[in-house]
């Protein structure tokens, strides 16, 4: 119960979180990860490491993650 | 003997070695004589009444009673160990009722239980 | 049984039984952020569960009550409902991350999303527990997780630099994204240190029926299982130095992970992720389950036992016949289950006082071990590991909350 | 009023109890008993600090680790025979006699 006051309330004393700044560069990093992810699944995928079926699946959770990453950016870029 | 830590909260097992739950309360008898230990108290809302008093006496309001209370006089008590053992049959118990309600009415009713 | 065959089958239970998804999924993020760097978390987990694990083991083994019986006899039941909601907390989210890990894995293998195989696989855990008995459980889910020792050899055939493996081992502080670092230091403490291990092993020395004479056996067993246990998740992070770090590729998702075996095994790389994957978790669930369902029996005194049928212990198998469908639809909520893992392993960490603290005060209680009460260097090693675990949980699971 | 015939034991622990004079002596702790013939007859209780503080050093000072850091305390705990307590009210415990100043509290 302690914990979970101290934990709130810590939670409340960082309130604002990271700046614009920092968001921008975390989604750039993720965008940059995220483009690493597709050529290295596209590799496996051509030495057939890997099913097509999964390649598949890593192409849709890429762009999941990089539509997410577009998104932040642009936001924190507005602030 | 301390009554606290050798006899409260420790497991209690029937003549026929079944866990019967652990001793949620013990009472102690002023009357007659000397004060004694006169019984162990398994079941209903007597851990309630430990845990918080004010719930465990609104649930008794609610409900009319202790719920499904045993009490297991002292002179059944055989053996204070590890666990404590008592003469006692557990099966017609109140202390194992909600464990039966749960075997006829959910367990029991599952294929292969 | 021959001392000799339960010593392998106890290592077996260590080594197999070690890696889930909670030790998968933080060892891959820590390789790929931060590289060798945070292999010391790893050691420091290590050897705190070696010892928590072997004292749950000889508190079965000198004063035959189990670690949750021992702590309602000893301190009561106000004080013993802490513990026993927090493990009960944490042990539900990390069922449910195990659960999701399995579903997972099918969904790798089959294209299917993982929401629809939440159901069929907490049916088919729940039957095990139904139908199987302890040995089966223990033994036969840690048999199938030596699987997992193909992230050893995957990280073999990677050639990982043994100098930098080794200067990981001294912690040291990050260029970038100090607070990430700890988040993810602290996450990996608790994916190893799982009150889950010691809780489940001390049921079981009891439904084994240990007495002294497996205290030998218990000591290597604790200390050579957790070790080895140990490594694979140390393979695990060298295989995502290696294939994820060395690209500057961070672990978002799950489907990033079956990469670190496919880059240095191929297909068969592919393949063993996925098996690990699902032996791993569901092995860890059916222990996890059945831990839910020792503590709440063996701390309320209800008759319990995986080797009697369920209807002989009713709510004893009622606790689990909740407990895995409500992980199960956890998972069909479609939670993000590797943010669900690595929070859940925060979690652990910032209860992990709560959750060892009493047990090393029975540790230290000649009441129940006699001339077998704890050494010095056990008490502190545990208590500085717990200490520090919680309070850098406590400092970085909020900054982690903000940050996302 | 008379003391009831029975009461609780898990009830009675913790209690805060008051000696004769009305101050506060401590919490109890635990009831010792001692077999005499078939029965259990109850011969002591054992009180200890009534603070939250005093409680948290007395629990720590299981632990060797926080002993040998200076960071528990061992308790001040009093034997009192049975017989000096008055339940004529069970929520209110009091001694007969007053103990402030230690007179016939043993250490235990």
């Amino acid at each position: 119960m302690r914990a979970a006051s101290l934990l709130i309330g810590s939670a409340l004393l960082t309130g604002c979180g990271p700046s614009a700044s920092a968001k921008v560069e975390k989604a750039t990093i993720a965008l940059r990860s995220w483009k690493s992810t597709l050529w290295l699944a596209e590799q496996e995928e051509g030495r057939g490491a890997i099913p097509a079926k999964f390649a598949e699946q890593v192409r849709r959770a890429a762009e999941e993650e990089q539509d997410k990453a577009r998104a932040e950016r642009r936001k924190a870029a507005a602030e | 003997m301390e009554l606290g830590r050798e006899v409260l909260d420790q497991q209690v097992i029937d003549a026929r070695g079944i866990h019967m739950g652990k001793v949620d309360g013990v009472i102690l008898s002023l009357g007659d004589g000397p004060a004694r230990v006169s019984a162990l108290v398994i079941g209903g809302t007597t851990l309630l009444w430990r845990i918080h008093a004010g719930l465990a006496r609104w649930v008794e309001r609610r409900r009319g009673g202790q719920g499904h209370v045993d009490r297991i006089p002292w002179d059944q008590v055989m053996k204070i160990g590890v666990d404590i053992k008592v003469n006692f049959e557990a099966e017609r118990s109140p202390a194992l009722h909600w464990e039966r309600w749960v075997r006829d009415r959910i367990i029991g009713r599952i294929p292969g239980a | 049984m021959s001392k000799l065959l339960e010593i392998a089958l106890g290592l077996v239970t260590g080594i197999g039984g070690f890696l889930e998804a909670g030790s998968l999924a933080t060892a891959a993020q820590a390789g790929a952020a931060f590289g060798f760097q945070l292999i010391w978390a790893i050691a420091l987990g290590t050897i705190a569960i070696a010892v928590l694990v072997e004292m749950g083991g000889r508190l079965a083994a000198v004063s035959q009550h189990t670690l949750p019986d021992a702590m309602r006899e000893r301190f009561g039941i106000r004080f013993f409902l802490v513990p026993l909601v927090a493990v009960v907390v944490v042990s539900f989210l990390v069922l449910a991350s195990e659960v999701g890990g399995v579903c997972l894995a099918l969904q790798f293998t089959t294209g299917i999303s993982f929401r629809w195989w939440a159901v069929p696989v907490a049916v088919a855990l729940w039957l095990f527990l139904w139908k199987g008995t302890f040995g089966m459980v223990e033994k036969g889910a840690s048999m199938l997780g030596l699987v997992t020792l193909s992230f050893v050899v995957g990280a073999l055939k990677l050639h990982p630099p043994l100098a930098d493996v080794g200067a990981g081992l001294v912690p040291s502080l990050p260029a970038h994204d100090t607070a990430q670092y700890w988040f993810m230091g602290v996450s990996i403490l608790g994916a190893s240190v799982s009150p889950y291990l010691f809780y489940f092993y001390s049921a079981g020395a009891v439904e084994d029926g240990w007495d002294e004479s497996y205290l030998g056996i218990n000591r290597v067993v604790a200390g050579l299982g957790m070790t080895f246990g140990g490594t694979i998740a140390v393979a695990v992070v060298a295989c995502a130095t290696l294939v994820l770090h060395s690209l500057g590729i961070q672990v978002d998702r799950y489907e990033q992970l079956p990469l670190l075996l496919s880059v240095p095994l191929g297909l068969w790389g592919f393949r063993l992720f996925a098996a690990s994957l699902a032996i791993a978790c569901f092995g860890a669930a059916l222990e996890i389950a059945l831990q839910l369902a020792y503590l709440v029996a063996q701390g309320f005194g209800w008759r319990w036992g995986e080797n009697v049928r369920p209807r002989e212990a009713a709510r004893f198998a009622l606790v689990y016949t909740v407990a895995l469908p409500l992980a199960g639809l956890l998972i069909v909520t479609g939670v993000d289950v590797l943010k669900l893992t690595i929070f859940s392993m925060a979690l652990t960490a910032l209860s992990l006082p709560v959750t060892v603290v009493p047990l090393l005060v029975l540790m230290n209680d000649p009441d129940y071990l006699g001339d077998r009460t704890n050494g010095w260097l056990s008490n502190g090693a545990v208590l500085a590991v717990c200490v520090l675990a919680c309070v850098v949980a406590l400092v970085t699971i909020p900054l982690k909350i903000m940050g996302s | 009023m008379s003391a009831p015939q029975e009461i609780r034991l898990e009830r009675l622990l913790g209690k805060l109890v008051l000696d004769a004079a009305g101050w506060p002596v401590g919490r109890i702790e635990e009831v010792l008993a001692q077999p005499e013939g078939d029965a259990y007859l109850l011969t002591h209780v054992v009180i200890g600090p009534d603070s939250r503080l005093a409680q948290w050093l007395a629990a720590a000072h299981q632990l060797p680790t926080l002993r040998a850091l200076g960071l528990s305390r061992r308790p001040s705990i009093r034997k009192v025979p049975w017989t000096w307590l008055d339940l004529t009210d069970p929520d209110k415990p009091r001694l007969h006699r007053a103990v402030l100043g230690d007179q016939g509290g043993a250490a235990h």
